[in-house]
């Protein structure tokens, strides 16, 4: 068994890269290569593709990978979430069918939480599956599904009692996507895009082996699901960093970056383009005018905070020091950066912010951040409920009494 | 001045409303959206004709109706609400004040009984590439020719500009600067040297267009030279309208709110039962119910002549503007996922909310035009 | 009987005036001339002193009472509110005892509900009453009471029945102030004044006859106060404003304004002095900073907004319209009017804030605004229960489910 | 650059907790601000002998402790959580600095010393009655007599200015303008020409006086004419410490707040279950942290010589001052009318949080210096 030493873990993942990374194997084989050393998730268990490799020592890994500019297995899109999910809850028989797919990036996933009528709520889904001779058979509608449109699985949270509580009656299921009972459409957003999909499940069949975990305990798998979420948003904004041009593997790798990458191209105008904002205002002469160099500084001093408030939280994490409230507020923050961002931008570009398309500033990306920015304070936890959990867990205010306890069937609920 | 509305005021607003609701539901609004010319032509003449709509404040004397602007911000007001895809702003409101504030008895003659009765659909060019809303920003050129003039420069952001079959254009003589040597010019839109461009706009149910002058012949509206104060008049009058409009707008995205939160039920209850729900409700309805008491005011004013109208008409906007995008916000916030959708129709008015609040000036301009303004009147605001 | 046209009502009021006024009478024979007249308060009823005029011809009267100067019966304080009270409420004996000395001035009252623990929840007050040999016992403390120290009788809220749910275990009282168990306190406010008083009530003695309307209907009682309390704020705008001297009763009249104008005359601060706002960026030169100005600006627009909006609901109570939701946003409208007036005046006042007293521009006045406007957001209903009336009454939102149903003494309170 | 706070610099604000719960109480601030000289003399010597405060950022060599930015801004923050009725802003840090930035070395030799182990306490006479930050402000003027100088002018919002034993005081030479021929002088607390007047404040808890200087005999700090460049640093200094005061004081409302929401009950629940409440608390600590990272960039940036300083002083004034008056009304609002009163502590921080939003300048003021500090340098912030 090797020893767990930086020195001895650098050492040993150099001596196989240097004999294996081949940037001109097919990806595919390639990343086969890797589940099959253990190297492409090292942290996981070795009887699972993995290397029993404590997470403290992962980076020592990744920078052995990123020094070699060797290609990592597929962590685009919510494969990583699939994976972790079913690591923690699935089965052998679901581990074993399941986790090579999601690592070689050849099978596609999804999400199926969110629904029309549970947003911040997501608890409340109302999406159902009911158990008929021996297989689940499903029907709901689900919403804001990312890649659902060429997904072959959905990680599906539907309810299974109607009489238990609510967090209590749903349950996890593998769904195959590629089935008739499954019709993903896709849901334009007011920027124009069309990023998500809403997945329509009628009568769609279930084997018993998808099942996840066990019925009724859906609620604890879907927590472990968006407890990986995070860290997928992290993984994100690594996906298209590659070095230079090494071989035909990087092909693959830029097809595969840009199918994952597509629905999210808009989520830096989402957030605001606090970059554009100093050179816009010079471009334009903007600059010049005391009342907006206020408006600017403002953003300019609220967008610096925020960083250094994320700043100080990664320093006491790293530190090992407990979690001070400052790493709670970095969406809030966001929410106030964007918003300030936005308007900004409209100051500056003055009657130019009527345009849109190719007669807008910097072709279109001006109007686009002007009607993507309402969603930075409603995308993954509105401001509404990230200031409840701020109030609750952070400040420990007392939390509001509940109205939807009790059998689920009695709660009231949006009609469907 | 009038502080609230007469009794046939608010039956006018009513049979507005009415027709609005009928006639321009969201569905026929986004229909329109995706065309080129933006406007219904058998809208637009049920407009005329069974609400006398586009000759509104034209007077009598030229075949309109000669209502006031209080009568003129209740019809705003009531297409903002529904967002009425119509080229009232550009013909009714802009081209009808310039020709009556700039064209002679012979000119307003021609033109004004066909605008009243929406055969004609003008539209006034003033602002250009640099896209200031100020006098002093124009740069085209109107020189004599013959018995006209002919005109060279570049207007942007012309209100149904593509469409118009007058088109009124702010214009200077050669070498003039500031305020000096502006004229307004009539050209026919067939004009030699005349290119109009269709601009991509982001509120697509207020299209406008890019006009480009090449040595175009032009007809002078009235005087030579008296261009900055019609302008200013003209200025002034549509500040006042698109406040009106804009409170509309502020409203139906405050009423779409309250209804959602009414019916949406997450957590086992209305969300319009949460304290945070409630109070952003609130104040929404008390920044909206301020801004129209402005728009209200200032259309007033104008009808009592009142001096500091300037004043009055930037006041209007500022805060109208800052109204319609908090409730434009608010609205989109508080439907949470679904309000971002396409599908949802809050996108639409958020548009129009975001593109009214630098159409004529930015909410900050209007506020320093304000105080200007005031202190140069001496008078206590 | 008289024929209530206006101009018959005018007829006589001046015939009236025109035979008794005589501004050298002595304030109190002159106000116990207008209380057997009935034109001291002509909307009471005729036994009351009172003439039965409907409300609507009152304006009529006092245009006659303006017209020559005449003085009118005591209205400053709390007087009307009491006399309101217990014409709606009190016995006929209590009437006959209590309403001259009242309309007056002989006799001053003050207003005896908040309590330390009950400030937005005036119906959780807990100041005991009990009734020991024939007689009432008082308990407890309150605050934020004006004219206290100088009261004859104090309208008291006490709690009667501990197990009845909360609004119905109050009642109502007429209480003695100058008894031995009624210690009153002056309480100073961060601006320096002592505009209030805390009343310490210690085996207060109320004898049965000062028992108002029944027991346990103390609620109904004082929400009859409280009506009358938005008419008691423009009463009091008015108190001050009398034309030229014409003889000896404008001393007496000066002195009790004097008097009962004490405790507010700070209020104009509080309000945030918009008045003073463009003379002072005039003088100081601020005026020409464009940054200062945009401030400037918006609070002018607030405030005339906010002037125009009452107008509004003015015109259209005057016309018999039913209310607009404009007549229900002044109270919330002043807050921000008043936060934007004190950051205008710092951003004017610059270094200068930093100075109170004599060294403060405007002797103090600017300091005063400074440190008094945070009282705007809270007095008489804070800014969040405006919200909720605004919410809940005007815009029909569901109201929050109640956590202080069943008996009082089960419901969580401030420990006091 | 530092980011996060290293072992013993907790111990060290761990100790100055301690300190202050012990030694400077509300009480004990309150009995102080009613004094003439707002400070406690035996406090004030405990504070050096204990804590080594004064002296704190004086190199060793002078006599000091030679601490960092990072150390002054840990110290700063906890005597603004504990509202500290001190002279250190003025002794330590404005006239202890002013003295580094500027005198000879015997200038230092002979007063640093004094100054850090607080047997002698300074202040910075640098602001006049037009209540200006900036050096082109600067009337006072100082004029060669024999071996020294004579000043003639009038100082205002001198902190301590009453109280201090050693007078630093920025001044010009005759017919100089601008940032030229300033300098800065030394003046004894009985020279001759001097009249020292304390002004009434509105944060009782920090003394301000107005000084007179008429023919005032003064010592020339260092070579004549580098005042501008001095002071600048003074300032820059001054401004971090400031920022981290005021996050200290911002903490403190904060947690008073929160302390009180938990507590207090009405319609039979915390009020802090309220969201409305809640989400108010949320925004308030939002604001905190924010304005707290500034603050700690500042004060690390300072010890890491960033050549952005200046802007990054700014911005944490500007941050720190628009974060301590938004929870010093957050603190009087959710508290109602007890957060009104006198008895009750709100008003002591209140007060500090509005003197401290224009001492040295006000938040506006500051965000133009920041963007203009930024451009000139052409740096990206």
């Amino acid at each position: 068994m090797t020893e767990f030493t930086e020195a001895a873990v650098r050492a040993e993942v150099r001596a196989w890269l240097e004999t294996n990374w081949n940037p001109d194997t097919g990806l595919i084989e390639w990343r086969n290569k890797l589940v099959d050393s253990g190297w492409g998730m090292p942290v996981w268990p070795s009887r699972w593709h993995g290397r029993d490799l404590p997470a403290a020592l992962n980076p020592v890994v990744q920078e052995e990978f990123a020094r070699l500019g060797a290609v990592g297995v597929a962590t685009a899109g919510i494969r990583l979430l699939a994976g972790a999910t079913l690591l923690e809850h699935g089965t052998d028989a679901q581990k074993a069918r399941y986790l090579r797919g999601i690592l070689t990036g050849e099978d596609t996933w999804c999400q199926l939480f969110s629904e029309p009528g549970s947003g911040s709520d997501l608890a409340g889904a109302t999406t159902r599956a009911v158990l008929e001779n021996g297989q689940w058979i499903a029907n709901g509608q689900k919403v804001w599904t990312t890649s659902a449109h060429h997904a072959q699985y959905g990680l599906l949270l539907a309810r299974t009692d109607w009489d238990a509580p609510k967090h209590q009656g749903l349950t996890f299921f593998i769904l195959d996507m590629t089935q008739p009972g499954v019709d993903v459409q896709p849901l334009r957003q007011m920027n124009g895009h069309a990023s998500f999909n809403q997945v329509f499940i009628t009568d769609a069949k279930i084997p018993p082996e998808n099942l996840v975990s066990t019925v009724g305990n859906g609620w604890q798998v879907a927590m472990t699901t968006l407890a990986h979420e995070r860290r997928q948003a992290d993984g994100l904004r690594d996906a298209g960093r590659r070095g230079q041009h090494q071989g035909r593997i990087d092909e693959e790798v830029a097809r595969e970056v840009a199918t994952s990458m597509e629905p999210y191209k808009w989520y830096p105008q989402r957030a605001g383009r606090v970059d554009l904002v100093l050179p816009r205002a010079q471009e334009t002469g903007r600059i010049d005018d005391p009342v907006v160099r206020q408006e600017i500084a403002r953003l300019l001093i609220l967008a610096k905070c925020a960083e250094w408030t994320a700043l100080r939280a990664r320093a006491a994490q790293r530190q090992g020091r407990p979690q001070g409230p400052e790493g709670s507020l970095g969406k809030l923050a966001a929410s106030h950066v964007a918003r300030a961002a936005s308007h900004a931008h409209t100051l500056i570009s003055g009657a130019d912010a009527m345009l849109s398309g190719s007669d807008s500033p910097m072709n279109g990306l001006i109007a686009e951040i002007l009607v993507s920015v309402p969603a930075t304070s409603i995308a993954g936890g509105t401001d509404e409920i990230q200031r409840n959990i701020i109030a609750e867990r952070v400040l420990g205010l007392p939390k509001e009494p509940r109205f939807d306890t009790g059998p689920f069937r009695e709660i009231p609920r949006n009609a469907s | 001045m009038q502080v609230t509305f007469t009794d046939e005021q608010l039956q006018f607003r009513d049979t507005l409303q009415r027709f609005m609701q009928h006639r321009s539901p969201s569905r026929e609004v986004r229909r329109l959206m995706d065309t080129d010319q933006g406007f219904d032509a058998e809208l637009w003449q049920a407009l005329a004709e069974e609400l006398a709509l586009p000759g509104l404040i034209v007077p009598e004397a030229y075949g309109g109706y000669g209502f006031g602007t209080v009568e003129l911000g209740i019809a705003m007001e009531e297409m903002g609400r529904a967002l009425l895809c119509a080229p009232f702003l550009s013909s009714a409101v802009l081209a009808s004040q310039a020709l009556l504030q700039a064209g002679s008895e012979a000119q307003k003659e021609r033109w004004l009984p066909q605008l009243a009765d929406g055969t004609l659909r003008g539209c006034v060019a003033f602002t250009e590439p640099d896209g200031g809303w100020t006098c002093d920003g124009i740069a085209t050129t109107a020189a004599p020719a013959g018995s006209g003039y002919r005109l060279n420069g570049v207007k942007r952001f012309v209100i149904d500009g593509a469409t118009a079959q007058l088109v009124i254009v702010a214009a200077r003589a050669p070498g003039s600067s500031g305020l000096d040597g502006l004229s307004l010019f009539a050209v026919a839109p067939d004009a030699s040297g005349l290119e109009r461009r269709p601009l991509q706009t982001l509120d697509a149910t207020r299209k406008q267009a890019q006009l480009h002058f090449t040595d175009t012949p032009a007809e002078l509206l009235g005087q030579a030279g008296d261009g900055a104060a019609q302008l200013g008049r003209v200025l002034d009058l549509a500040l006042i309208a698109l406040a009106n409009e804009m409170v509309g707008g502020a409203q139906r995205l405050h009423d779409m709110t309250i209804d959602y939160v009414k019916l949406r039920v997450q957590f086992g209850r209305a969300i319009g039962s949460f304290q945070a729900v409630k109070h952003r409700c609130a104040d929404m309805l008390l920044e909206v119910e301020l801004a129209k008491s402005a728009a209200y005011h200032a259309a007033a004013a104008a009808d009592a002549a009142d001096p500091n109208l300037p004043a009055l008409a930037s006041l209007a906007k500022s805060a109208a503007a800052d109204a319609y995008m908090g409730a434009a916000r608010t609205c989109i916030q508080l439907h949470g996922g679904i309000g971002f959708t396409w599908d949802h129709d809050a996108h639409l008015w958020f548009k129009r909310a975001k593109s009214s609040e630098v159409l004529f000036g930015d909410p900050g301009a209007h506020r320093e035009r304000m105080l200007s303004c005031w202190l140069e009147q001496g008078a206590t605001p």
